[in-house]
């Protein structure tokens, strides 16, 4: 890791030697896809759909594996880069970026240099091939025969599942000058798109023809310099019942009326990345890698934990009766729901991880920034 | 010419042949100062002495030779042209172009680019273009 | 407060500022009816002086009382950690905010400061920067500030991503980009580093790339710039929408063309079916208006306005011509010759006052000033002269620099043991640009005394005049083998006319007496030499000396040209009734390329060859030998030969200002001193080596004829980018000198390769060279000298 | 003393009566450099004591005097801003000019120089200008004061300056034969610097370059307006006026050239 001191930013605060975990975690398989996000700082999220794992790295590997035991199903590399740039015109580049979706026969993969392929989950092969005219580093969201991709200018595009062909565009999303790296993940629920805009809003388009319904400011927008005016709403939204819960960076954290966006309740909060719901709480991180927990009613905060705090946690996930998160140092940590006390810690490389676990059934998948993937399952205390 | 280099001296009004041939005769008196001003330009000799009479004077000495001169003064009464006399030296713009060419400063001469800054990657392309630009008018 | 009149005012809590400057800032005074909103603007007043942090007004009875509380001044004030910005460029930017020692301390202005240096921070790329000041009180209303600055790492640019580039790879987009990701130049070029002025200048170079290969109808959809969480990692995408490629259907010239149509066609470097290039329709307004400024239109406009056919593909431009008023120069003003005078730089002007604006003729005279030597920077700029609109006054500003040098030098080297030696020399003496030298040397085998004067205005047009004489005596016997050890003493006077021909060509030419008289020491001295003396018969050698050169000059500055070049040709004799009458052939040819990037190529060739003419016989004879391995005899001179060149004017090669990497004057034939039992000059060895000689090595002796050449690229280092009179050059010399045209051979060339560095430092010229030489001649192994230093001497 | 116990440079610790008598002192015996040092210790560590004014301006005289124009015209700026009612703040003005008064042009050439005003004629009139406007704001703002009588006589002399470096510009356009030039230059003496005594000169010069310009009448006008205000002006016994000097001068080294 990079020294701290001249950094002039905390260093994130050491793990504690004589840590006893509270739970045994097994590491059920560990695989590798490419060399993962790289340096595209894109916060790339594996996608599981009826027990199959899809991941994809940036420098153009796709691969699909058993998400119970980790066997390679397939596995399509296709390469970036010529030999020092030669033949680079005639190969069309492959820079995974917007994180595998799927459903059914179709797996969606955005790309940074503005292509979205249609791959098929048999063996990968492609489909269709669309261009957007900007980065895809948001994983797309498939709904039937609706593909929703959302590209890095703020644009919002309505694809064809089958063909590819763009149905509709939203172009009234404006990207401020300089705003955090990544784009918050679309949910689609009931017909209506959500998802947290770069300039701190909650929009809800409506699916079929991708017109705005209504949108509620999530950050006050203010600030002397272009650092404190950015408020990013980079996190997913969580749905649950009809209410949505979305956190913005500088911004607060609030709860918002799904079918009208009427705001229930906000409070101050800055997040740079998702929130998670479990049972009546809500668990967060903010921008000093605190990890907050929340009541889902009222919004009042019920526990905190400094324990990694500037470790620069990704965002935390719900498995079983624990919190999950990964930090910068390649360490996966397990929180108890009930009060925040650190319950177990594995570690899954050397290298930061970014992207939120994602947790399927009993198993949580953690993706650290160089493509190692690993499963781990919480085995009794 | 003399064998010892004299630079040349030309001095005062410049006219050309194709724009201002029919310049002589726009000069109708009752014109104001102001309207010669805009046709001719500032008059090169205006005697402190006497308001009333304007000089457009060029002179022209080659490598040091006889100087030729050529004056059209202008008479005024306060403002309103009465008369004017002498003829216009008309200069054949063609010939001008060829004089400025013998000093060949067809390159970008305020290019710093020797060993001063290094980011002179921009005006290195300026400097071939106008380079390049002009070769081609000292071939004519 | 009831409006009252004042009968007296009395001004309370003063120290630092004078009662005298609270009466003049305020407006009521004795005898006044002092009204509410009087006093409101008085209160007013005295705020905005910011002299003062409260301030009331009383009434006393009929006495105005108005209370003060002075602000504290700022005892110290003092920055910490900032090293991206210079601490006195920050101390001049507070002192505008008006927070500098001696000030009245404001509290506004700290956060004001705060908020400017987080904002110059940010302009950097360093998002991380944290500014704490901390202020403390000090006793007599003083405070100290200190401002900690805690800089933070930049935050580093990890991708550069251009999207819908299909025509040209991201690589070649971003070749000249100055943001980039980290490469292993970047701890120099600093590429990674983002800024914002150097990203919207790349988004330029984007947009001019697509431009000038076709692209006529290019878009820059829009770019986003944004950042990690931790303010450590930056991310630049720029979406573009190429459009297709478009070509040239027709160009016109429209407006007033004041020259023919064909005269200007000449500069539109566009022709019907070229690709479209921004590039070529630029250059062509910038050649059209240049052109049109050579001839007096000193505002003319050209704008080119280009048609885009959408479904042809095809780009018809036309450029627009509005030459505007023709100018007339009005004044030429001088700023900047606080030593220089005045005549001396007016002289060089070709553009003269009251007389049409020529911005060839502008151009030419920066050159012509440049050439002098005397100024570091010369720049001219136009101002209109109000009230007129076909009127300029042109300033000239020159930023002046030592001419000359005035050196004194005490050195010591075991051959001449100590040297004094002192010299002055100015180019420009006492601003009247003569140029006046006196040197004077001493050491133990050379006194040597020289003074030049050269006025190069004798008269209007430039013709110069000079004198130089020199008397020196050099006695090389005690230089070991380093040099022919003979000894001359030369005494000469000689006076030179410099004619101007043209704007460039100058022919000189000089006349002069000299006597030098030459004696050589057996044994010491090579064999021929002390022959030739003998059958010279003559030891003084008395000439008059002629000579004629012709110059051609197109160099754009004296100390570090970037571009033209120098011909010279001398050619110089001992005229008819010198003791030895012979004549030299001395030719230069160099250039100077300037090849981009701040690269300067300079070629450099020279050439020197002297003969004797008008058949002078020898006087008398020396003895013939026969070398000792047998061979035909050796004949010494002959009475009645006709004399040879006289080896005392003879060309050395190899030296600093020479073939570097070899000693001064090393080069060349070399000649052993003695003769050996019969008689014959002693033979040296393929190495050098003189058998049982007097001197181990055999002695250089110089020849009749002498070639060099030079190769040198100039270097665009960025440490020496304000020192203008500095070079640091990659080298290659190759030279050599022959006995005569006849013995001239091309495997005979010694070369060599290095580095070099010039520069006329403020005490004068010096240079030092580090020479590597490749290709030597057998026995010139020991004058090889790697490092040479040279300092004061003119190059 | 106080080097005994070693308490450091002794401008630091001196109250504020012996400072100021130290730098006086100091100035008094023209060590120029150590004054300087002092006041500014003063000013530092007394902003608001008695002396602090009557430093601030001994301060900008002992910079002048140290031969460091350009931060002497700084403090004496300072001051003039600082304290515009101070009594001696008349002589801040006067000091302003001072300092411009004779920087223009380098000591070895004024010694060399044929006569004093040879070397500031023909040099850059930047600081002779800026003196001019500097005592000319002193005579505006305090006509009666002891220092405006010397600042007029030194404005008078600089006006001459000027005007003499206006001729001698125009005596080169005549050896040139630039005589357009020469008419402009000439011209601007006689609206610029009228009373000047050069402007005789410059009406000479008008005369034969109008004469050169073939302008017959033009040239007989201007004779007229010389003979009334110059009559004994050498330019009306001998029409060659001007004279460079002759070719044989010229050719003896150091001779000049004017």
């Amino acid at each position: 890791c990079h020294s701290f001191k001249k950094e002039n930013i905390q260093p994130p605060t050491p793990l504690a030697k004589d840590f006893v975990p509270t739970v045994k975690v097994a590491k059920v398989w560990t695989a590798r896809v490419g060399h993962g996000a790289g340096d595209s700082g894109v916060r790339m999220q594996p996608a599981v759909v009826d027990g199959v794992l899809y991941a994809a790295s940036t420098d153009g590997a796709v691969a699909a594996y058993d998400a119970a035991t980790g066997k390679t199903l397939w596995e399509k590399k296709t390469r970036t880069h010529g030999w020092f740039g030669w033949g680079d015109k005639k190969r069309k580049d492959a820079f995974y970026s917007g994180g595998p979706a799927a459903s059914g026969d179709l797996l969606v993969i955005g790309t940074l240099d503005g292509h979205v392929y249609g791959l098929s989950t048999k063996d990968g092969s492609e489909r269709w091939i669309t261009t957007l005219p900007s980065e895809v580093i948001d994983s797309p969201a498939i709904a039937g025969q609706l593909t929703v991709v959302r590209t890095q200018d703020g644009r919002v595009y309505g694809l064809d599942s089958g063909t590819g062909e763009r149905r509709w565009v939203n172009d009234q999303g404006n990207v401020p000058l300089l705003s955090l790296r990544g784009n918050g993940p679309l949910l689609i629920a009931n017909g209506v798109i959500f998802f947290g805009s770069d300039d701190g809003k909650l929009i809800a388009l409506r699916l079929d023809n991708g017109e705005k319904l209504w949108e509620q400011k999530l950050a006050s927008g203010e600030g002397r310099t272009d650092i404190d005016r950015m408020n990013d709403a980079d996190g997913s939204v969580v749905l649950d019942g009809t209410s949505l819960y979305a956190a913005a960076y500088h911004g607060n954290l609030s709860a918002v009326d799904g079918p009208s966006g009427r705001q229930m309740w906000a409070r101050p909060f800055s997040s740079y990345t998702s929130v998670a719901a479990s049972g009546n709480s809500l668990f967060g991180v903010n921008d000093e890698s605190q990890v907050w927990a929340f009541d889902k009613s009222s919004g009042a905060d019920m526990w905190k934990s400094d324990a990694l705090k500037y470790r620069w946690l990704t965002a935390p996930a719900v498995q079983g009766d624990y919190v999950v998160a990964g930090d910068i140092e390649g360490y996966v940590h397990w929180l108890q729901v009930g009060d925040g006390a650190l319950a177990a810690r594995e570690r899954l490389s050397k290298k930061a991880i970014r992207a939120q676990p994602l947790v399927a059934g009993d198993m949580a998948y953690v993706v650290d920034v160089q493509g190692h993937i690993a499963a781990y399952r919480l085995g009794a205390k | 010419c003399h064998i010892v280099y004299t630079p040349d001296v030309a001095q005062g009004n410049l006219f050309d042949k194709t724009i201002d041939k029919n310049l002589a005769d726009q000069l109708k008196p009752g014109l104001t100062k102001r309207q010669v001003l805009v046709l001719m330009g500032t008059p090169s000799v205006a005697s402190p002495f006497d308001q009333n009479r304007w000089d457009y004077v060029s002179t022209y000495s080659h490598r040091g030779e006889k100087m030729t001169v050529n004056t059209m003064s202008l008479f005024f009464n306060n403002d309103t042209l009465v008369r004017t006399e002498g003829s216009l030296y008309m200069q054949d713009s063609l010939k001008l172009v060829k004089e400025s060419n013998k000093y060949k400063t067809n390159y970008n001469v305020n290019d710093t680019s020797g060993d001063k800054n290094t980011n002179a990657g921009g005006d290195s392309g300026s400097g071939d273009s106008s380079s390049g630009g002009d070769d081609s008018n000292s071939k004519n | 407060l009831e409006p009252f009149v004042v009968s007296d005012i009395r001004i309370e809590g003063l120290s630092r500022i004078s009662a005298g400057t609270v009466f003049n800032y305020l407006s009521i005074n004795k005898g006044d009816r002092l009204t509410n909103e009087e006093a409101q603007q008085a209160i007013r007043a005295l705020y905005n002086t910011k002299f003062f942090s409260d301030v009331e007004l009383e009434r006393d009875g009929s006495i105005l009382v108005v209370k003060v509380v002075e602000r504290p001044s700022i005892a110290k004030l003092t920055i910490r950690g900032n090293n991206d910005i210079k601490t006195d460029d920050l101390k001049k930017g507070l002192k505008d905010i008006g927070l500098t020692e001696g000030e009245t301390f404001d509290r506004l202005a700290i956060d004001r400061v705060q908020q400017e240096l987080i904002r110059q921070y940010y302009n950097r790329g360093k998002y991380n920067v944290s500014v704490i000041p901390h202020v403390t009180e000090l006793d007599r209303n003083r405070v100290s500030i200190d401002i900690e600055i805690r800089e933070g790492k930049v935050a580093k640019v990890k991708e550069v991503n251009i999207v819908g580039n299909t025509a040209f790879t991201d690589k070649e987009i971003e070749k000249d980009f100055e943001t980039g990701t980290t490469n292993w130049l970047s701890w120099y070029s600093k590429n990674d580093q983002y800024s914002q002025d150097k990203l919207s200048g790349d988004l330029k170079k984007l947009q001019s790339y697509y431009m000038d290969r076709g692209y006529a109808d290019f878009g820059l959809d829009s770019s986003q710039v944004t950042i990690a969480p931790d303010k450590r990692a930056m991310y630049i995408t720029a979406d573009v929408v190429q459009g297709d490629i478009y070509h040239i259907s027709d160009t016109h010239l429209l407006g007033q063309l004041i020259l023919p149509e064909d005269t200007l066609r000449k500069l539109v470097f566009v022709k019907n079916g070229d690709l479209f290039s921004r590039r070529a329709i630029e250059a062509t307004s910038d050649s059209i208006k240049a052109l049109l400024a050579n001839i007096g239109y000193a505002f003319a406009k050209v704008n080119s306005v280009p048609k885009l056919d959408k479904d042809k593909h095809t780009v018809d431009v036309t450029w627009y011509i509005q030459p505007g008023p023709r100018v007339y120069v009005r004044r030429v003003i001088f700023q900047g010759n606080t030593r220089t005078e005045d005549d001396v730089l007016r002289r060089e002007m070709r553009q003269l006052e009251g007389s049409w604006y020529s911005q060839a003729a502008i151009d030419r005279s920066k050159i012509r000033l440049q050439q002098l030597g005397f100024f570091k920077t010369v720049t001219i700029d136009k101002q209109v002269v109000p009230g007129s609109d076909d009127e300029v006054d042109l300033t000239v500003k020159v930023e002046e620099q030592s001419a000359g040098s005035l050196t004194f030098g005490v050195g010591y080297s075991q051959y001449s043991g100590i040297i004094l030696s002192s010299s002055v020399s100015q180019n420009n003496f006492l601003g009247t640009g003569d140029r006046f030298s006196v040197s004077a040397e001493r050491s133990d085998y050379l006194t040597q005394i020289n003074a030049g004067y050269y006025n190069p205005f004798l008269t209007e047009n430039g013709v110069g005049i000079g004198y130089n004489a020199t008397f020196s005596r050099a006695d090389y016997s005690n230089l070991g083998s380093q040099y022919a050890s003979y000894s001359n003493s030369t005494k000469s006077f000689s006076t030179t006319l410099g004619i101007p021909v043209t704007d460039f060509d100058r022919i000189s030419g000089s006349l002069g007496i000299g006597s030098t008289k030459i004696n050589t020491y057996e044994g010491y001295t090579p064999q021929p030499l002390v022959d030739y003396i003998n059958a010279l018969g003559h030891q003084t050698i008395h000439s008059w000396t002629g000579s004629l050169s012709w110059v051609h000059d197109t160099r754009n500055s004296y100390w570090a040209p970037t571009h033209g070049g120098q011909l010279t040709a001398t050619v110089s004799t001992a005229l008819p009734g010198s003791t030895v009458q012979y004549w030299i052939f001395n030719g230069e040819a160099n250039h100077y390329w300037p090849i981009g990037k701040g690269f300067v190529l300079y070629v450099d060739g020279k050439v020197a060859y002297g003969d004797t003419y008008g058949n002078q016989k020898y006087a008398n004879t020396t003895s013939d030998y026969t070398p000792a391995g047998g061979g035909n005899a050796q004949v010494g001179y002959k009475a009645g030969q006709t004399v040879a060149f006289p080896f005392w004017m003879n060309f050395y090669a190899g030296g600093v200002t020479d073939v570097r990497g070899f000693q001064d004057n090393t080069l060349g034939p070399r000649v052993c001193a003695g003769v050996d039992t019969n008689g014959a000059p002693i033979k040296a060895q393929s190495n050098g080596y003189c058998p049982n000689s007097t001197y181990s090595y055999a002695q250089p002796v110089g020849g009749a004829f002498k070639v060099l050449g030079t190769t040198e690229l100039y270097l665009p280092l960025p440490f020496l980018k304000d020192i203008n009179t500095a070079r640091v050059s990659l080298f290659v010399d190759v030279g050599q000198a022959y006995t005569n045209l006849q013995s001239f051979k091309f495997g005979g060339l010694d070369a060599s390769a290095g580095i070099s560095l010039h520069w006329q430092a403020p005490i004068g010229p010096l240079i030092i060279s580090l020479g590597f030489p490749f290709r030597t001649q057998p026995g010139d192994s020991q004058y090889l000298e790697r490092i040479q230093f040279t300092f004061g001497s003119q190059f | 003393c106080s080097w005994f116990r070693h308490n450091g440079d002794p401008l630091d610790t001196l109250p504020l009566p012996q400072l100021y008598a130290k730098a006086h002192n100091d100035l008094m015996h023209a060590d120029y450099s150590a004054a300087e040092k002092a006041y500014q210790r003063l000013i530092a560590r007394f902003p608001s004591g008695p002396f602090n004014q009557q430093a601030q301006l001994e301060l900008a005289y002992a910079q002048y005097k140290n031969n460091k124009p350009d931060d002497a015209y700084s403090t004496v700026n300072r001051f003039i801003k600082a304290n515009p009612l101070n009594d001696h703040v008349d002589y801040a003005y006067y000091l302003r000019g001072l300092i411009n008064f004779d920087r223009t042009s380098g000591v070895i050439e004024r010694a060399f120089a044929s006569e004093r005003t040879g070397a500031q004629t023909r040099r850059d009139q930047g600081f002779n200008l800026k003196a001019f406007d500097d005592f000319s704001e002193l005579t505006r703002r305090f006509p009666d004061s002891a220092y405006s009588a010397d600042a007029r006589q030194r404005m008078i002399y600089l006006r001459n300056v000027l005007a003499q470096f206006e001729v001698n510009v125009a005596d080169f356009y005549i050896r040139n034969k630039a005589y357009v030039a020469a008419a402009d230059r000439a011209q601007y003496v006689i609206e610029h610097y009228q009373e000047s005594p050069q402007a005789g000169d410059a009406l000479a010069i008008l005369c034969r370059s109008y004469l050169a310009l073939g302008q017959k009448d033009l040239a007989a006008q201007t004779r007229s307006v010389l003979v009334l205000n110059y009559p004994d002006h050498p330019y009306l016994k001998d029409p060659k006026w001007p004279h460079s000097p002759s070719m044989l001068r010229k050719m003896i080294p150091f001779s000049g050239h004017y």
